[in-house]
């Protein structure tokens, strides 16, 4: 089980800012979002597979090819904007 | 170096965190940055603001910051405060501040601190505008640019 | 851009000067820089520290460098404050605040402005060390060497 | 007549912070500087004549080419070590 969290646009976007997702085995962010977009559909394409999308595994920025393990924290979220 | 790290709605007083900053008796240069909201954007009169942040990942991204701050110009003390939650244009919304020896090294990781926050910390915007209307504030690309002058 | 320039003995209050430089509604950023008394200098101990300047030249001086700051960037608000007569290590000797409607100009205009106040501003520090004695303070060479990036 | 002023360690130095001086035509910096070294002696030759010693006239920076003349404020300084 690992904890999937979206921020701010994407958070509205999805109606919802934390999720729980079952994992079988090893995976890779790339093959997470692909998962959740087939499940999820269009609104889930727009927030997960846009060019600027950022995502953080546990907490550390992470790219597409970078695995997910059982009990980690994912994050996908817009740009930042702060300061 | 000693660091501190807040996040929180509540404001900040300059004063107090100069004061702190400069506590080093070999401490003889304070720069600081304080962000300002401002009452238009884009070209929109802004009524109030909504600050975001991912709890957690925040702080972690800021000390990462600093500490490659740190190992850049000899530090002696380094203070970022970033205000959450709903702000009403004129407020305070950042403060960054490094105590350092000299001048230099101090202007120097002030900027190199507000340049890295504007890019990697989780924070995002939310502006209300005058009619009502809200909308997320998208990132500049000015912003991803001025990195490049770090680039060591 | 509205500037001020204060040359006295008394105590600043930081917060006090940020809220001022910040007071545009077109203002988004505040740099500061604060200048601060060490306790040692040059290997000995300092345990006090007089101030000279010579009236009416001080503010020219800073004046004219606010001003050539100005033309360099878009700024809103400049104040100058330096403290002259008798201070004691910790004291804050000068504070340099710059608001702008972005960081990048209020950060380059305060460092530029503390530059040139270095080298040109007629201030001079005597130092009475720990065991009575007392001596003027001699020019560092590096702050006329840091005027060499601002050359256009 | 024009005033001298004298600041920090050339101050000291001369046992003096201001002087009149009576100017019977204009003058420059440098011929300022050789008559008061020529009437003060040696503590004044080492205020005056220091590679680094700084003139101001009328609180503007001169050199040693420029004029001076009557009724005008001129100071001589050490490198200023403020801020």
């Amino acid at each position: 089980m690992i904890k999937v969290l979206f921020f701010a646009k994407y958070r509205e976007l999805l109606g919802l800012g934390q999720m729980t997702v079952e994992l079988h085995s090893t995976t890779t962010v790339a093959d997470l979002k692909n998962r959740l977009v087939k499940e999820g559909g269009d609104h889930w394409a727009q927030a997960l597979l846009a060019d600027n999308t950022l995502c953080a595994v546990n907490q550390t920025i992470a790219h597409d090819g970078d695995a997910i393990a059982d009990g980690d924290e994912v994050a996908f979220y817009p740009p930042v904007t702060g300061g | 170096m000693q660091s501190r790290v807040l996040i929180h709605q509540a404001d900040f007083d300059v004063s107090e965190e100069c004061r702190a900053l400069a506590s080093s008796n070999r401490c003889g240069a304070v720069a600081q940055f304080v962000g300002v909201m401002r009452d238009y954007n884009e070209g929109d009169n802004v009524v109030a603001m909504e600050l975001e942040h991912y709890p957690g990942m925040t702080e972690r991204s800021i000390e990462s910051i600093i500490e490659r701050a740190n190992t850049r110009w000899p530090l002696l003390s380094v203070t970022v405060i970033h205000r959450v939650g709903k702000l009403l244009p004129g407020a305070q919304i950042v403060f960054v501040g490094v105590g350092a020896m000299h001048r230099h090294a101090a202007f120097a990781a002030c900027e190199f601190i507000m340049d890295y926050l504007k890019t990697e910390a989780p924070f995002w915007k939310k502006e209300k505008k005058s009619d009502g209307s809200e909308r997320w504030v998208d990132a500049r690309v000015s912003d991803a640019e001025s990195l490049g002058r770090w680039a060591e």
